[in-house]
């Protein structure tokens, strides 16, 4: 964990509001976990105040380079949106506990869920199961066809599916309907995404080893301010901390 | 003697430079990014009885140059403190200031009594004026007589000298200032946060979950400037500053006002070496204006004749 | 009617949206840049009975989002208001607020008495809260007997309603609106500016010549949306809201809070359109929103049924 | 009056923190006056909140160009000074009334005298009245050597006197001394400078034909919010508005 001013590589929109920043610095050397998430200071003054979380997509330690996928949603990333190449960000990280890799073992099965803008930490995690021997299925949800990204980059390590809310792409429906409808079969699921997909993924499969991502409103990003807290079942004052505990918890870990 | 250096009630710290209460958790985090005994003191998370959650989620929300944080005083409970922060914190060479609060008058002073007694905390900070608590809460930080008796009370038990840290959200702070003052008040902290709210432009609803919370950082820094001006021309005890600070410069402006040290909360979020930065930067800005002692700067905007409140010499 | 008409008492704005007193002068300056017809209505610059010139200069400093003011209520005086800016303000199709002051009771009675009679003057709007006069004012805005006793006077000379404008340096903001409605008053209008002060650190002298001076602009945004959530809910007259808006996303967050209109004070200075730039978003905003009309968004962060306090149709 | 986003054509430093601005748009249309001056926004969002000041130097109608030229001072012109080439930057103006040009006839002889950032407007002015057929002597006072700018630009419309404080480079002390010391007569004065070098003028030339250029902190800038304001001799509650009835006051008209 340190504070570095990185410097922009490249910085594009890749689909409807939503933009692929390539960052470039020695930070990258300390960054290992898929899952892993930076906090980016979007201001250059105190407006606005608060850094951004965004999650590691892409980990490239021998070009010393890291990629970020997010969402143009509010001020900060409006912000964000407008760095040009060339510019330097302030970048906090890498922060947080990412996917386990270790859950899984070569020649397994593992089944990548996302949705939305929670897809981004998934394929940095997909390339490192590849690389350990890990069959990879990627299950990607969008809202509409214009906000799909990424898609080539899934289908070169594994098989991926698509499903859109609207149907305008793949199924048409939530992530969920696709495992159910194609009866996909897995020794362990990662996801990112929507609160609502968690619990439906959580519900759907209690039996089995399930690891999920969480997003949280955050002050500090490292564990110190108690903002981004989440209860543990069956104890009234215990907690853990997205940041800094988090973001990715095994399932019945922490209360969703 | 180092220029930073200053003698408070209970506190003799290298540099008047320290973390503020909850802004910094016990130091765990920080201390990965830095030696914290390059801290004046540390300010640790408000302390209570018993454990507490806190307030559900979202606990905190982005204003302009601000934010809104509605914790609700989760810690792990006087026990915990005591046990597993306070004896981890031992290690570095920095006094601590416990930050303590309660839902009754008898939470304050069994917190006070124990915690206390902890050898590395050099002080209590009472935090009358947490606005994100229901219970008691604000009549402790808005009423002068209730402060005041709350003042004595823990007074009475406290092994160490008692700093009481006012709430912004009052009609006269000087009264409260008097009135704590005369209840035996070693010394002041201010400004606590000021209540807010935010509302979603998609949902209606409240972004926080607890509806309202304590505003701070930048944009409440004219706000604690002006209450440290006038309290400091009507108290004797010294005052530690805080509210917005960000940089050496803000920290002066406290100094200037009257602040006989300062605290730094949200800028921590913003940078994580915001403190040992500015402690860093001090000497130079002194350098600039010509002065020797960081003392000379205190309350420098009513007195020119230079330090009245408390100096480190 | 148009979705953006409100009804509020001797108020029929054709749209909820007016510049806020102090910041628009009276209007002259702004004519230049469009057609004031445009706005909801305006309210006019702090009127006395005698002519003022005010605090002396520097009389505004700039703060982290927002900035202070000490203007001091400079005005050319009653008779030069009436007879050269309301005269001249006539020629447009907008009503007029009056926002009326000054250092005693009678002060007001006065200056209430005549200005209300001005054929385009629509209501008055007591300013109680000023933070930048030194004789009285400060009484007026904190003590709520104080400013129920004003109320009622004012209320009996006035030939139009009549607003007080709340300060937001009190302890129970809820207090003071409570007793300015059982008081008579037909409306509220808040926030005024919050107390502040700023230190030049090359000088250590505050920065404003008057010392201290009035927080506005949108670091006091939550704190204005917390005050007006909690007034609205505890009267039952409407509430013109302000203190930081800038934009219709800002002004929309007012009307969930339970303002029934908006002011923007500040804002105007950053961007001389910025009245008429909302006025002209507010639908598409409303579209986007799926409301058909402004007033199902009063106090919709606090009552999903939607308009409870005043509507415009 | 009005508001454009102005693109940036050229901006260097051309002394220590002393910046050359050329902004494009077709607000240059609306410029005449020299003394004039733009409320420009620094900031993207609400901190900077304040527009700042700057005075129109130069005015190219035909280019549709006009410079500004200003000192890194505090926050606003920092942030200013990062601004590049192409960017475009909200510009109120132009404002408030200039230097007048109908004081002085052909043939006469007009007194420039500028201090520091105050030196900027003069330019214009000088451009005019050379145009007229006025003889311009400009006399301009800087703090030290590396701060002086123009004074080729100010050499080649006429006469031209440097004075720096602490005598690193031509007459060492205030414009007032070079004045002095010169013996340099004149049928108009015209001045922009710090309020001590203006009430220097003021005392020194009580029968002359005085025009001074006044500094004061502003909330609007058009004349709105009585930030601004400065006394009128003898009349308690008189004022006038250095934004919207200045910068540029006749002697005695304004207290200093
Ligand atoms: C661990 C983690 C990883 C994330 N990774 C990504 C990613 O890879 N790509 C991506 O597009 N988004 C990601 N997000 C969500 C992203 O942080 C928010 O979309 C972003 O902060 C919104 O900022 P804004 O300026 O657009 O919105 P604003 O509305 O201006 O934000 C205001 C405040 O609310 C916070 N906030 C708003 N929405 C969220 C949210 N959904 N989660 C957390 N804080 C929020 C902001 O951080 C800021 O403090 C991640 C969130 C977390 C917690
Ligand atoms: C009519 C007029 C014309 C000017 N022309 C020029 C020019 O051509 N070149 C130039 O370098 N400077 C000029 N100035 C001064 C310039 O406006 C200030 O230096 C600038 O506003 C400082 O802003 P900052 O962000 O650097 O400082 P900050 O300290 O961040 O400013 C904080 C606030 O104080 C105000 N302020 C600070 N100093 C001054 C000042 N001296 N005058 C007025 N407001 C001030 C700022 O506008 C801002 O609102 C002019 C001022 C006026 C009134
Ligand atoms: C997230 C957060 C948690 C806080 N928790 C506490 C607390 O536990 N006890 C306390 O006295 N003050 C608490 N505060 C208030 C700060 O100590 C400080 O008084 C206030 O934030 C103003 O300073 P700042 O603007 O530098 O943050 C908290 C502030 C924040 C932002
Ligand atoms: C320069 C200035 C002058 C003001 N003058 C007055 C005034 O004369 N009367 C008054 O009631 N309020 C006055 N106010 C307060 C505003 O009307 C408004 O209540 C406050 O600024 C909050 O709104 P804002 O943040 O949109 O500016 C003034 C504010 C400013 C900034
Ligand atoms: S964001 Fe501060 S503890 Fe997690
Ligand atoms: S700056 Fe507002 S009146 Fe001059």
């Amino acid at each position: 964990m340190k504070v570095e001013k990185m410097t922009i590589v490249y910085h594009e929109p890749i689909a409807r509001n939503i933009y692929q920043l390539i960052l470039g610095g020695t930070l990258v050397q300390e960054m290992n976990e898929a899952g892993q998430f930076v906090h980016v200071k979007v201001g250059e003054r105190t407006d606005p105040l608060l850094r951004r979380p965004l999650s590691l997509c892409d980990i490239n330690k021998e070009a010393s380079e890291c990629t970020i996928i997010y969402r143009k949603e509010g001020a900060g990333t409006a912000l964000l949106s407008e760095k040009k190449k060339g510019e330097v960000i302030d970048v906090l990280g890498p922060l947080g506990n990412g996917f386990p890799l270790e859950a899984v073992q070569a020649g397994q099965r593992a089944l990548l869920v996302g949705g939305g803008i929670g897809v981004p930490p998934l394929y940095e995690l997909a390339k490192q199961l590849v690389k350990k021997g890990v069959t990879v299925t990627s299950i990607l949800g969008f809202q509409t066809q214009d906000v799909i990204f990424y898609e080539r980059e899934f289908a070169s390590l594994g098989e991926i599916y698509i499903a859109t809310a609207d149907g305008s792409y793949g199924t048409k429906g939530f992530v969920t309907d696709v495992i159910g409808g194609r009866g996909l079969s897995f020794d362990v699921l990662y996801a990112c995404g929507p609160k609502p997909m968690l619990k439906a993924l959580e519900q759907k499969f209690p039996d089995k080893e399930v690891y999920l991502s969480l997003e949280e409103r955050m002050g500090c990003g490292i564990g110190a301010c108690f903002a981004c807290v989440c209860r543990v079942p069956n104890n009234e004052t215990a907690y853990k901390k997205v940041c800094s505990d988090g973001p990715v918890f095994k399932v019945g870990e922490v209360v969703l | 003697m180092s220029r930073l250096a200053v003698e408070l009630p209970g506190l003799s710290l290298k540099n008047p430079v320290m973390p503020a209460s909850g802004c910094f958790g016990f130091g765990r985090e920080y201390a990965k990014l830095y030696d914290l005994s390059q801290l004046g003191a540390i300010m640790i998370k408000a302390t209570t009885r018993e454990p507490r959650f806190g307030n559900p989620t979202p606990r905190v929300a982005e204003t302009p140059s601000g934010m809104l944080n509605a914790i609700g005083l989760q810690n792990p409970g006087l026990e915990k403190v005591i046990e597993e922060e306070l004896s981890w914190l031992a290690q570095y060479d920095v006094p601590i200031i416990a930050n303590i609060a309660g839902s009754t008058m008898e939470d304050y002073v069994e917190v006070a009594k124990r915690i206390s007694q902890a050898p590395n905390v050099h002080a209590l900070e009472l935090n009358i004026s947490c606005p994100n608590v229901k219970k008691g809460g604000i009549a402790f930080g808005t009423v002068p007589e209730v402060a005041a008796e709350l003042t004595r009370l823990v007074k009475q038990v406290s092994a160490v000298p008692v700093y009481v840290k006012l709430s912004p959200n009052v009609t006269n702070i000087v009264e409260m200032a008097k009135a704590i003052e005369a209840a035996g008040a070693d010394g002041l902290t201010m400004i606590n946060t000021l209540l807010g709210m935010r509302i979603d432009i998609k949902t209606a609803e409240p972004i926080l979950a607890n509806r309202t919370g304590g505003l701070s950082g930048p944009a409440i820094k004219p706000i604690a400037i002006r209450m440290i001006y006038e309290v400091s021309q009507a108290v004797s005890i010294p005052i530690i500053g805080m509210g917005g600070i960000a940089t050496a410069e803000d920290a002066l402006e406290f100094f200037y006002a009257g602040a006989s040290a300062v605290a730094i909360g949200t800028a921590n979020f913003v940078d994580p070496f915001v403190c040992p930065t500015i402690v860093a930067e001090l000497p130079a800005l002194l350098d600039e204006l010509g002065f020797d002692h960081i003392s000379q700067c205190i309350g420098r905007s009513w007195n020119k004749g230079g330090p009245t409140v408390y100096c480190g010499t």
